[in-house]
């Protein structure tokens, strides 16, 4: 998430330049502290509720958010933390939301499936598979009922291809060329499944294409080419040109939740995709583009101790008043006006 | 005042709020064509396709694009065709819609109608007749509103487009062509509208509560019991959550005795949580039981005299009411 | 519907031949004088729900179903009349359901729109568009637990394509390469609507090539072809080949429902289309295979006869018992052994 | 007689079905690892893929598909994960498994399971914590189960799993790790399960009618009843379709007071329908008002204080109670 309504300044040529770079290895690395600080903190009996981590996704959320104005909107999943984070919300607040806490989010009445912010315009994880397709459908026609210049991304998994909504959000999006990009952020699992053992034909991007939508297929743990895709992709959206889908392909380093061992699968083949992961590639990169590893350093302990502090803030934070049970269900019909 | 079918009420009320409002906006299928039932007649010319919106078939689509367009700022009116179409849209209603404003802690509202065509008409069969107001009353976030007349039609459909909630608009098919006054007005109807009963007739032997198309059964029950000495008080509820608590609760202890009379089936239906709250606020007053109507707990067949039994008639509210009058 | 378990016996070469042919002009126009005979009945107040007429489309239901064994398995739309009687089903029992009548397929309870006759495998007409797509699919999971080798015909409309569980079935039937023979028979419209302008992408069978599913594009109106290709893919299914979607374009001749003018389309477009109707098509094809005249006219008064003489025993058909009502809700908790 | 848990019960009964009926088969996403909960653990390696079968994230194709081959003479069980899920797939369930015997004259049945793990646990807020009873027993052609013990998640699965209906068997979420004692028996339980009651424990003085988890907290307020005197009667339903009115009915003759509680919102919840009931078949014999107790109508919350809001606990059962034995 850059500030306000201006698409951020960028390198020429073919890469996104050391500036750039330096900027997602920052928003990586805080997703994959904030994942981390989860775990532990729900390993510590903080966190009463499931929490799906994203770690080696964190390309997924800079690349693709990182392009986003603040006004744009997102629409997330259940493993949303660095989607919403990259978008712009703060992690302090987040914590909060996930430990329970009055001042996160949504004062803890979501916890971590239902984050959002709705101040950076992201509007909402979901608990439900596939959900938020139609819904960012929606999002989209509103849009363009006011005359907006917004677009909407729609991030989901790719279990959720096999949903009925999947056909139905791409199509609405298609037929009224609506400001839309949907990205099917494939981590090759649903669940302890392997999903492409549940989906047949070619896949995400073939259904898409089918739906009358631009594909886009991508390595989903190169942030810098998401990063350049998503700045082209997005322009042509904003500018009338429609929806559009990406197929990035990255891979769930941990389990499905963070209680899941996901002793389903290979050590051998997790290992292997340990050494694809995005932070240290795009550390790499930067050491490329003559960034020295003390910088680097110096950026991962600044990450690890801002979260740390905002894990101490947020575990100080009091829990909701018990008022809140029932505020925000309806105005009409409101339960604190009826006895029950 | 002018006169109107509870069909041209629903349209009149939905462009006036178009009218008023460049946020409202309807979505659905066949809609540019007037809709199923004509509901939307005309509209699609005044106010262009983007705003009368014609939809894929794709009821989960409709609901959650509504949902997402909703938070957005703008408030859609759903066409849901048959209320039983609404199933094939129940996550997107009851998991999103309903939901969405509690669990992000009041940073959103989903100020969405879902407008639901219910009921038994023509021999629909068990697909097309449904009434399921009890599922959506029992939905915490959802508004539920179920108007017999022309009048209440218009009122509670501009209210409910105003109205920062979900709201389930339940039009009764059969009620299409009934004729009746009302005052289309500027300043819309507003929140006063809910959970306001009407007395439909007044009597003080005994209250019949209802809505929906059972009003007229219960009208031409209340007739015939008045030439019987039996004077029945009819309560129109017009909205199911919330509901009238107070106007039912002062009728009942007043008359002693209560029935409630309902299209939908009685297991199950909005009858039993009537009867709950009535027995259990108004207790000592009651001269005997709550007694509640509504069909068998079979699904609606095809061919009438079959539809006909599990219908819900003139008669059996006779029946039932004087067998309250003379019980105990 | 041929008898049992036989596939017909077939003429060489290319065409079918002009015994087999026969066979469809009488099924095809069996079809069309019930359809007329409902529309006329219903005028007359004998018809009490709703009804969809196939006319124009009778090349689908015969082509289609002349190639299923009467074991094999049928589920079509709210538009079913003409799969059914395709299918080997008595129009005379068919005529009592609409009419609302004890001696209909569900002796009244089911009408038009639920047409259904499970001694000759049509396992249901559907109220809700799309919902036989998933249908089909489980029903063919339970010919496979069988180990049986019947086919499950699936049969949808061009507006089916647009919601979830189109989707969702036809991917279920890919993946464990069910014997299910979907065919989307495209009549143009969906009620009011052009489908195409709420279809994204280059339409049905993209999305089913994209799921996987071979997929065969033919004229709805030429029976010939309809089953000729019917007949090689329904044994390729039959032996172990997985599942296959056709498409098929016809057009709806007459409305949505018998009580709709269609005013929302043009005459010339109707006109245009009844010169390509399949009946005639037929009447013609067989004429240049020397039958003659004569013999065709023979059949359509035979059929007329036939079909006037099973209106008139419909409507001396009793209304069903009362008690009916109550029947056949379900074993445990029956409503007739409760008070409500 | 063994003991098992909850979770192993369901296991066990599955398995005993499907080891005695090679027509019986189960389908749901992530099954041949063993279920979200591991209520599959082992079924895959014992009864092979296509009995024990993975399904792709596709709600609607999974109680579609099972709706198909119950046709087709199988019996589906369907693992539907949360509840909550199941509103993804209702089309298939309402309008097409609960009406298709019918719509048919009969022609076929629908002998499907659908197991739906129901209600709050472990915070997992409002989208997979619901408990929607109520919805299923308005729904003609349902049958509707929620036991409470292991004993009656064994006999209830595998009676569901012989019963020529569509089933919807409620498993408590919180309950998976309760032990209990069983018998595993050779001949399947039948249809005398259905709507029949266990008078959980015996008592003269109020009537407590429940299910599911809350049968564990009634239970409780009944031992600290007891220590002030009040002798609670629990009854658990343990079917709600059909439910036991007889054995309500007669406790509730006989003790003169009658309290539900369940866990769903009150509203609209399966407690008005027994309320309403009893208050009309033994009015004479109440001492003061049928009384509910379920949650209020709001979304379940994510921290743990707020969902204790939405609770019932043991302390409003004991205080309800012990009003109830005051009231007049
Ligand atoms: C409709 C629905 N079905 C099932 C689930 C349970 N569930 C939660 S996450 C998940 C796997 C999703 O896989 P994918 O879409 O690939 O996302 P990922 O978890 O890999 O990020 C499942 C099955 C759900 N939340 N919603
Ligand atoms: C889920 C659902 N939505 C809407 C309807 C109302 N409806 C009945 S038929 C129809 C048009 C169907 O078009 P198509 O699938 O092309 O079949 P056709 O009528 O042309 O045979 C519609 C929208 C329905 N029955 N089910
Ligand atoms: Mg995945
Ligand atoms: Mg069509």
């Amino acid at each position: 998430m850059n500030d306000d309504t201006e698409t951020p300044r960028r390198h020429g040529g073919n890469g996104i330049g050391p500036e750039r770079l330096l900027h997602h290895y920052r928003v990586m690395l805080l997703i994959r502290a904030f994942e981390e600080t989860a775990i532990r903190a729900q390993k510590n009996g903080q966190v009463p509720g499931p929490i799906h981590p994203s770690i080696g996704q964190e390309a997924v959320a800079s690349g693709i958010c990182g392009n986003l104005r603040r006004d744009d909107v997102l629409l997330s999943t259940h493993r949303g933390h660095g989607h919403t984070i990259a978008k712009g919300a703060d992690p302090a607040v987040m914590l909060r939301e996930l430990l329970g806490r009055e001042g996160g989010n949504s004062n803890g009445k979501g916890g971590s499936m239902h984050i959002a912010d709705f101040s950076v315009g992201m509007l909402g994880a979901n608990g439900v598979v596939g959900a938020n397709i139609v819904i960012a459908a929606g999002a989209a026609n509103a849009i363009r009922l006011k005359g907006d210049e917004r677009i909407v991304v729609c991030i989901f998994g790719d279990g959720a291809v096999n949903r009925g909504p999947f056909l139905e959000g791409l199509n609405w999006a298609r037929i009224y060329d609506l400001p839309v990009l949907f990205v099917c952020e494939d981590n090759s699992y649903s669940s302890t499944t392997v999903t492409a053992n549940m989906t047949g034909g070619p896949g995400p991007g073939a259904r898409a294409g089918a739906l009358g939508l631009p594909v886009t297929e991508l390595d989903g743990n190169d942030v810098e080419s998401l990063d350049r895709a998503t700045r082209d992709i997005a322009a042509t959206i904003r500018s009338g040109g429609g929806p559009h889908f990406m197929h990035v392909h990255t891979y769930r380093l941990a389990g499905h939740t963070a209680a899941d061992p996901a002793t389903y699968r290979d050590r051998a083949e997790v290992e292997a995709r340990w050494r694809r992961e995005p932070i240290a590639r795009c550390a790499a990169r930067l050491i490329e583009e003559g960034v020295n590893e003390t910088t680097l350093a110096a950026i991962r302990r600044e990450t690890e101790t801002a979260m740390a502090e905002m894990y101490e803030k947020a575990l100080a934070a009091p829990p909701p008043p018990q008022r809140r049970a029932f505020e925000d269900v309806q105005d009409i019909g409101d339960p604190r006006q009826e006895a029950f | 005042m002018e006169t109107m079918s509870y069909l041209e009420a629903g349209r009149a009320a939905l462009s006036d709020e178009m009218s008023a409002d460049p946020d409202v906006w309807a979505l659905g299928e066949d809609l540019g064509r007037g809709g199923v039932f004509g509901q939307y007649r005309g509209l699609a010319e005044e106010f262009g396709p983007e705003r009368i919106m014609d939809t894929p078939i794709s009821e989960a689509c409709i609901m959650g694009a509504a949902v997402g367009a909703a938070m957005m700022g703008t408030r859609p009116v759903v066409e849901m065709r048959f209320s039983d179409f609404a199933l094939c849209a129940i996550d997107e209603l009851v998991n999103q819609a309903a939901k969405a404003r509690y669990m992000f802690g009041g940073q959103t509202r989903v100020p969405l109608v879902v407008r639901e065509p219910m009921g038994m008409w023509r021999s629909s069969a068990a697909q097309h007749s449904q009434s399921l107001e009890a599922w959506y009353a029992h939905i915490p976030g959802l508004v539920v509103t179920a108007p017999a007349t022309p009048e209440d039609n218009y009122r509670l459909l501009r209210a409910a487009i105003r109205a920062d909630d979900p709201v389930v608009h339940l039009e009764h098919k059969d009620l299409w062509p009934v004729e009746g006054a009302l005052e289309r007005t500027v300043t819309p109807p507003g929140a006063e509208e809910f959970g306001r009963a009407r007395i439909a007739r007044q009597g003080g032997d005994l209250s019949i509560i209802t809505w929906s198309a059972m009003l007229y059964r219960c009208l031409e029950a209340a007739e015939a019991l008045a030439a019987e000495g039996i004077q029945a008080e009819i309560i129109d509820l017009r909205t199911l959550w919330p509901w009238d608590k107070a106007t039912v609760l002062e009728s009942t202890a007043r008359t002693g005795r209560c029935l409630i009379v309902h299209e939908a089936v009685a297991v199950g239906g909005f009858g039993g949580e009537i009867a709950a709250t009535v027995q259990e606020k108004v207790f000592s007053s009651l001269k005997g039981p709550v007694r509640r109507l509504g069909a068998p707990r079979v699904p609606i067949s095809y061919a009438p005299p079959l539809e006909d039994m599990v219908r819900v008639g003139t008669e059996q509210i006779i029946t039932t009411a004087r067998e309250m009058m003379h019980a105990k």
